[in-house]
């Protein structure tokens, strides 16, 4: 057996595809369902109705997404330029740090001024995290995977050290947690008695706006050719250097506004349980979605949904609630599968 | 007459000390077939919203959990919710109309267990390796650190935090670390330093849970925590209609039967007489009330 | 005279790469000691069939005996031990990896618990002596040159025994000297009774070496000739299916200088300098040729040009304005053309669109951009008429750039910098690994250039390419540069000398002139 | 000056040397997996999950009654298993190695609680198990069984890699993999051979945690040791010498970092004693970066006969 490349996936393929991946991955979770001795399938109508199946399960699921978009778009926008970007976990700690601070009783500020400052505070300092391990690459010469993988660890034992030292509340007993955010730093609510969000719709803007740069703009045309071969378009004349920082820029700054949106519209001060693995998250997000903007929006409500869903569906049945991690990973392996399949074609030699 | 239905959502996996005290207890009750009891390890806390919200919406009518990380969620869970009871480890207060806290406040048998691990070092030196600096472990630290120096005022305590809840191997090789500068007796916040302790044949103190059985030559006593006086007493108040937020803080002291000094078991007579006495004198003073122990949740700091 | 034993048979091969027939129904046979010339157009599916005789590509029909044996398909290791050697148009040889290394990978058991390097060694030693090979076992293959990495290619395939060679456009990227030294080499091969199979598009290569030729043209046999029976016109002829012209200069007044190299030395970080005190001045209607054997500097009077490098000292002027900091996008903006050495590395985004590749210099060009906006409309006209005027042969804008021939490709890098009217052209091994028909395309439009007021500059390590276009040749050595001398004053034997670093004979041709 | 004695009374004692090799052993273990499989050319960022399934797995078996060797096994089998399906998706099917590397990490990490807790429902304080006990050596030598195999398994890695035909074969996928495939070699076969055996050595890592640095098995206990692996391949440039070195190193920091919390512990907050590590592997990063020569194929799939 052999891989052909298809010269044009019809659509229906591309269509089946997934649906055939998820299928695929419930199959295969289905015997270790069934290996509590729970019916399968009515775990799996659990899972479904505890993801969509209600006005409540559907915004947590949308709620989950929202960082899940903005870590996933973090994601894609350095992976297009070859920027190998694994910290987005720790960028987005620093963009909760920054967040915490501006929108903090500490300095402030007046109020309209609040919540623009510690979203834009936090996209900056995602950014800026982002920036060295650039800065190191391009000066040199150092893998950016390693770097910023390390510097994950690194940020979170800063802001453990914060939130023990200068950072720590007053008011908070003792816990290694930050102050509140005053109320004017706190994005409004869609949907009154849910947890989402405007930080949803920030994130499907942006999602909708780096696709139009990627598409339509100069900018998306540098990042597109430095990306897929940096010295021709150095030899073109592009800035590849700025290219790559502005690339690192930006990705850190999404990774940045993720923790920031966590911070302003779900939790309301820093712990260092923030985030449950966003930043890594993202790449997956980030690879099922190919890379594309808009493809992030729909990896990620799909990646919240399994895990919202599964995570229901153990609660409901004699099923570990570890079988949601089981079920968002066999889904991204049966995903990328299928994405391949649907490009190539198996044929017999 | 209907069983309570009670749910349990925990951050961390059951088998972590904290959260085992309370799932036991549940499970004790369910056993005896007061309540039906389903619950969640290891959520998130960006999660521990939902499954609050999850649970309340199933009907469940008692949620016991630790909300330490999320707390203003949780609080507003319960406005949300005021139908069900929700007992929460927590270190603020209780939110009316039905939102309790408690907290594992056994400083008192902590106390206890510095008085026999001052009088049982020979070096002078006690090791104290804690996960994080938090009040949950502050607290007790410095209650053992208190009841050491009163029967052994040249003692001197080597301290540190590894960074995790959840790495034996690191509390471990930490504990190693202290017992190679003459710490002969180690105060086992974690798992793991028990072991290290073990392997050097130095001595353990155990908190929260008894590990006795599994280290008989080196767990001298331990300070438990018991949460069955709360969990009966919410458990009860809820079937009798009658719960309210109330602060479940001393359901955990030794009067109420939350907290106890475990029996020195293997080390019944290697532990001197006379400070044996000494102990027992200041345990009958707590629970008279003629003795407090100092609640100081500050961060303790090493002595040497 | 009874013809020597048939090593190679192959039958009715039949390649597709979707709807692309790459090879149709090919029919060869080889016999001991036999060279045989594959010659055809780019794309032809020359590679392609050598491919699937040693196993890379399955064939879609068709069958291939080796020996008398048929040959299972799809699998190198069962054309090694059939002895079949190929050295592939790319070279695959690992540089971090030591020469030896590279050559004994393979030949031994996968599960042994040693590696009997000792007797590798006294083997690839004893080979290369007899062959006249000459390398060192324990280099990195990283620190070679070409020449020497042909070497390790060739000693791979000898190595393993190998009774039938296959050589893909060997001589691609050899000086003439080296290219010499191969032939020589292959000489020695078939005098022991090998087989070879080359593949060339250098005419002057198939009439010195080769007995017999086959000429492939979109996938097909067209003919197979004995080469003592044909000569140059027919060949080109069968390869592009019709007669080829040969583009010459005119003769032509230089005009006033567009580029002026002074005193220019740029530094390499150790040791010798890349570029050394050079003097160079290009003029309108004007073609200079730098020759050279490569690795003497051209690359760095490339970059200079193109503006990837700067002058540690020294002045580069254009159009008699001294440039000071200048970076590609400067020089593009001062009207000069860039066509860069390697087309795939650092000519296109392989994985970008045609249209996309073909803005890739002026994409801030308020006709391809307004307010950051691309302007993809008239960006997409601009592709098609390049297309248009180029002959580009592809399926249309939108077309990824991967997938065009390498003629096509170096068609698409004209159209880029040439549609703009320069006034200097750099053009850097402009007709490297292409076929002829697609030479004297590249040829005539740098012509035509020239004749439209352009000053171009060749640097070529193809002596051929530099006397068909040049009106005045330099010679690089050691990163020097000997003063352009006019191309009807300077014979062959002269510029080899020089090449050679025997500068001793400039007093004597600049006298002369 | 009495903390400058104190840090030299730390280095010289046997006790923290001894530390160090104990430290060290699952950095060893699980860096040399990941090089066996970057040397061939595909990165494993299912390290992290690949450890945390060997822990488990070699754990469990031991506590259903196995005895500890043959726990051993079945972790370097299940860390073989990881890796057969890591190299499945990215060898011939040449899927992007980063993000089945994550998948993996997932899958393994998640698949390991899950299977635990459903073996074990009830546990509230942990099963144990009675694990390796270091050999009776005096000095730093008084080490479990498992940190002498994984100071040993850098040696044999050394020499397969650089002394055997299918050590050169491993290399070559890893540099060129057209070219070794011009050899008669399977990039397909050499390839996922490697993973497989790169896995292995990564659940050793894992299964070193539970069968001797400890006696239970815990969730997230391997506490990001995994993803530290793949940073010290770099660091080491990909040698196994340097690998075992690196190792070492970090382990000494680490080491040196709960000794030296006990001197200075109110001088700093101990979080900056415990990004030393990091921090110092960072910059060690940016001093070799220049001269490291990396295996030039890493995270390029090879498909055969397509350009
Ligand atoms: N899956 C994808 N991965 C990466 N890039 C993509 C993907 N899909 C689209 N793009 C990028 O988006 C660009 C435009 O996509 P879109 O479908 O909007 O183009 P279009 O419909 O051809 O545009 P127009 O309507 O102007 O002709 C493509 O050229 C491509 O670069
Ligand atoms: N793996 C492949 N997938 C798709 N098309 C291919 C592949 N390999 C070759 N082709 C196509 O098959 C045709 C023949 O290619 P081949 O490389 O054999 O040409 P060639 O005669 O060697 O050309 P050149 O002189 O440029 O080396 C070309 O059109 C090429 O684009
Ligand atoms: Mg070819
Ligand atoms: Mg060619």
């Amino acid at each position: 057996m052999r891989l052909e490349p298809r010269a044009h996936a019809p659509l229906a393929i591309r269509l089946l595809a997934p649906v055939g991946a998820v299928v695929a991955a419930l199959a295969l979770c289905a015997l270790l369902v069934a290996w509590t001795g729970a019916p399968v399938l009515r775990a799996y109508g659990l899972l479904v109705e505890g993801a969509v199946g209600s006005r409540f399960a559907l915004t947590e699921t949308l709620t989950r997404a929202t960082p899940l978009i903005l870590t996933g778009l973090a994601a894609a926008v350095a992976f297009r330029a070859k920027l190998w970007n694994i910290g987005a976990e720790g960028q987005l700690y620093m963009g909760a740090l920054a967040a915490v601070v501006l929108g903090g009783e500490l300095l402030n500020l007046p109020a309209w001024a609040v919540l623009p400052l510690a979203l834009i505070g936090g996209a900056l300092a995602g950014g800026v995290t982002l920036l060295g391990p650039a800065v190191l690459k391009v000066r040199f010469g150092v893998d950016e995977v390693v770097t910023t993988l390390l510097l994950n660890f690194v940020v979170l034992l800063l802001v453990s050290m914060l939130l023990e030292g200068a950072l720590k509340d007053p008011m908070g007993m003792g816990w290694p947690q930050s102050a509140p955010v005053v109320e004017a730093a706190e994005l409004p609510k869609l949907i009154e008695r849910t947890r989402l969000h405007v930080g949803l719709l920030l994130a499907l803007g942006l999602a909708v706006i780096l696709w139009l740069i990627d598409t339509r703009t100069i900018w998306g045309y540098e990042n597109r050719a430095v990306g897929a071969n940096p010295r021709a378009a150095a030899f073109a004349g592009m800035p590849v250097t700025r290219v790559m920082l502005r690339t690192a820029l930006l990705s850190g700054g999404l990774a940045g506004l993720a923790g920031a949106a966590e911070v302003c519209g779900l939790k309301g001060y820093l712990t260092l349980d923030l985030s449950p693995g966003f930043g890594y998250s993202g790449i997956v997000v980030a690879m099922l979605a190919q890379l594309h903007p808009l493809g992030v929006v729909g990896a990620a409500v799909f990646i919240a949904g399994i895990f919202v869903g599964a995570d229901a569906m153990s609660r409901a049945m004699p099923v570990p609630n570890y079988i949601a991690d089981v079920l968002v990973a066999t889904s991204l392996l049966c995903m990328l599968v299928a994405g391949l399949l649907a490009r190539y074609r198996l044929r017999r030699s | 007459q209907s069983k309570v239905k009670v749910a349990g959502i925990y951050t961390v996996p059951i088998e972590q000390q904290w959260v085992s005290r309370i799932h036991t207890a549940l499970k004790a009750a369910e056993a005896r077939g007061d309540i039906e009891y389903v619950w969640a390890e290891s959520v998130a806390n960006t999660d521990y919203e939902r499954v609050m919200r999850q649970y309340a919406e199933g009907g469940q009518q008692l949620i016991f959990g630790e909300v330490f990380g999320v707390e203003r969620a949780a609080r507003a869970v319960a406005k949300d919710y005021p139908k069900t009871a929700f007992v929460m480890g927590s270190s603020f207060k209780p939110q009316e109309p039905n939102f309790s806290v408690f907290d594992n406040y056994i400083q008192e048998p902590a106390y206890l267990t510095g008085m026999i691990a001052g009088a049982m070092t020979k070096s002078n030196v006690i090791g104290m390796v804690g996960g994080y600096p938090i009040p949950e472990v502050n607290r007790l630290m410095n209650a053992f650190m208190d009841g050491a120096k009163e029967v052994n005022p040249n003692v001197k305590f080597s301290v540190s935090f590894i960074g995790s809840w959840f790495d034996p191997p690191k509390a471990k090789e930490a504990a190693f670390a202290m017992i190679d500068r003459g710490a002969d007796v180690m105060y086992a916040e974690r798992f793991g330093v028990s072991d290290a302790a073990k392997e050097r044949k130095v001595l353990a103190i155990g908190n929260v849970i008894n590990t006795q059985p599994q280290y008989p030559e080196t767990v001298v006593a331990s300070a438990l925590w018991h949460m069955e006086p709360s969990v009966d007493r919410a458990i009860a108040t809820v079937k009798a209609g009658s719960y309210k937020a109330e602060d479940y803080g001393p359901y955990s002291h030794m009067k109420a039967g939350g907290s106890s000094l475990a029996p020195l078991g293997t080390f019944e007579g290697k532990v001197p007489a006379d400070v044996v006495a000494k102990v027992k004198a200041r345990e009958q003073e707590i629970r008279d009330g003629k003795f407090t122990v100092k609640v100081n949740d500050g961060e303790p700091k090493s002595t040497m | 005279m009874p013809s020597p034993p048939v090593v190679l048979r192959l039958s009715g091969i039949t390649k597709r790469f979707g709807p692309l027939v790459a090879n149709d129904a090919i029919s060869l046979t080889l016999h001991e000691g036999e060279v045989l010339a594959l010659l055809g157009e780019n794309g032809a599916g020359k590679t392609t069939l050598m491919n699937i005789l040693f196993g890379h590509y399955v064939a879609d029909e068709g069958s291939i005996e080796a020996f008398g044996r048929p040959l299972p398909p799809g699998s190198p290791k069962a054309a090694l031990a059939a002895g079949i050697g190929m050295v592939h148009q790319h070279f695959t040889l690992a540089d971090n990896l030591s020469v030896l290394d590279n050559i004994a990978v393979g030949t031994e058991p996968l599960w042994r618990f040693w590696s009997d390097r000792g007797a590798a060694r006294r083997r690839l030693l004893d080979l290369a002596e007899r062959f006249g090979l000459g390398v060192r076992p324990d280099a990195l293959v990283g620190d070679l040159s070409v020449g020497e990495r042909q070497r390790v290619e060739i000693l791979k395939a000898l190595y393993r025994d190998a009774r039938v060679l296959i050589l893909d456009e060997p001589t691609a990227v050899l000086t003439p000297q080296e290219s010499a030294g191969l032939f020589d080499t292959l000489r020695r091969l078939t005098a022991d009774g090998l087989a070879v199979v080359f593949i060339s598009h250098k005419m002057n290569e198939v009439f010195a070496a080769s007995d017999t030729v086959a000429v492939l043209r979109a996938g097909r046999l067209v003919a197979t000739r004995r080469t003592a029976e044909t000569d140059r016109e027919e060949l080109a002829e069968l390869m592009v299916g019709r007669a080829l012209k040969p583009p010459t200069p005119t003769p032509m007044a230089a005009g006033e200088p567009v580029l002026a190299l002074a005193q220019v030395t740029v530094n390499s970080g150790h040791g010798r300098p890349l570029l050394d005190a050079v003097d160079l001045t290009v003029r309108r209607h004007q073609v200079i040729g730098i020759a050279g054997v490569s690795g003497n500097g051209q690359t760095a009077l490339a970059d200079l040009v193109s503006g990837l490098i700067h002058p540690d000292s020294g002045t580069l002027s254009l159009k008699g304005e001294t440039v000071g900091y200048a970076d590609p996008a400067a020089m593009v903006r001062r009207g000069v053309a860039r066509i860069p050495e390697d087309r795939h590395a650092a000519g296109l985004v392989g994985a970008m669109a045609v249209w996309e590749n073909l803005i890739a210099e002026r994409y801030h060009d308020p006709a391809f951009q307004r307010f950051g906006v691309i302007r993809r409309g008239a960006a997409r006209a601009h592709a098609r008429a390049v297309i248009e005027a180029f002959d580009v042969r592809c399926p249309g804008p939108d077309a990824r750039t991967q997938l065009l021939s390498g003629g096509n490709m170096q068609k698409l890098i004209l159209g880029r910098t040439l549609a703009h009217g320069p006034d200097l052209i750099l053009a850097s091994q402009p007709t490297r690994g292409l076929d002829v028909g697609a030479v004297s395309y590249v040829h005539g439009r740098l012509l035509e250039a020239r004749a439209a007021g352009a000053g171009v500059l060749v640097i070529s390590e193809d002596l051929d390419e530099i006397l068909a276009l040049a009106d005045a040749i330099a010679v690089i050595h050691h990163g020097r540069l000997t003063p352009a001398l006019p191309h009807d004053r300077v014979s062959v034997r002269q510029l080899g000398l020089l090449m050679a670093g025997h500068w001793d004979v400039l007093p004597e041709i600049l006298d002369a002139a | 000056m009495e903390i400058a004695q104190d840090i030299l009374n730390i280095l010289l004692s046997a006790a923290f040397w001894t530390a160090v090799l104990r430290i060290a052993t699952p950095y060893v273990l699980g860096t040399l997996g990941e090089l066996v499989c970057e040397r061939a050319g595909v990165l494993n960022l299912g390290i992290e999950g690949i450890m945390t399934l060997g822990a488990m797995a070699g754990w469990m078996a031991v506590y259903q009654g196995a005895d500890l060797w043959t726990g051993v096994l079945v972790a370097a089998g299940c860390g073989a298993l990881m890796g057969l399906l890591h190299a499945t998706l990215t060898v011939p099917l040449g899927l992007s190695q980063h993000v089945t590397g994550i998948g993996i990490t997932l899958l393994g990490t998640s698949l390991s609680y899950y299977v635990y807790r459903l073996v074990l429902p009830q546990a509230s304080t942990p099963p144990t198990i009675t694990p390796f006990q270091p050999l009776d050596l005096p000095g730093a030598l008084a080490q479990t069984p498992l940190t002498y195999l994984a100071v040993l398994l850098a040696g044999v890695v050394a020499y397969v890699l650089y002394r055997t035909p299918v050590g050169l074969a491993v290399r070559m996928v890893g540099e060129n993999p057209a070219a070794a495939e011009a050899q008669g070699l399977s990039v397909t076969g050499v390839r996922i051979g490697a993973v497989m055996a790169g896995s292995a050595l990564m659940a050793l890592a894992g299964a070193f945690l539970t069968l001797s640095a400890f006696n239970a098995f815990f969730f997230n206990m391997v506490n990001g040791r995994g993803w530290i692996c793949i940073a010290l391949v770099v660091f080491a440039s990909w040698r196994p010498g340097k690998a075992l070195l690196g190792a070492l190193l970090f382990a000494a920091f680490d080491a040196f970092q709960l000794r030296l919390q006990q001197i200075a512990g109110g001088v700093l907050p101990y979080q900056v004693f415990l990004m030393l590590p990091y921090l110092l592997s960072i910059l060690a990063l940016v001093l070799v970066a220049r001269r490291a020569s990396y295996p030039r194929a890493l995270m390029i799939p090879y498909r055969k006969g397509e350009r």
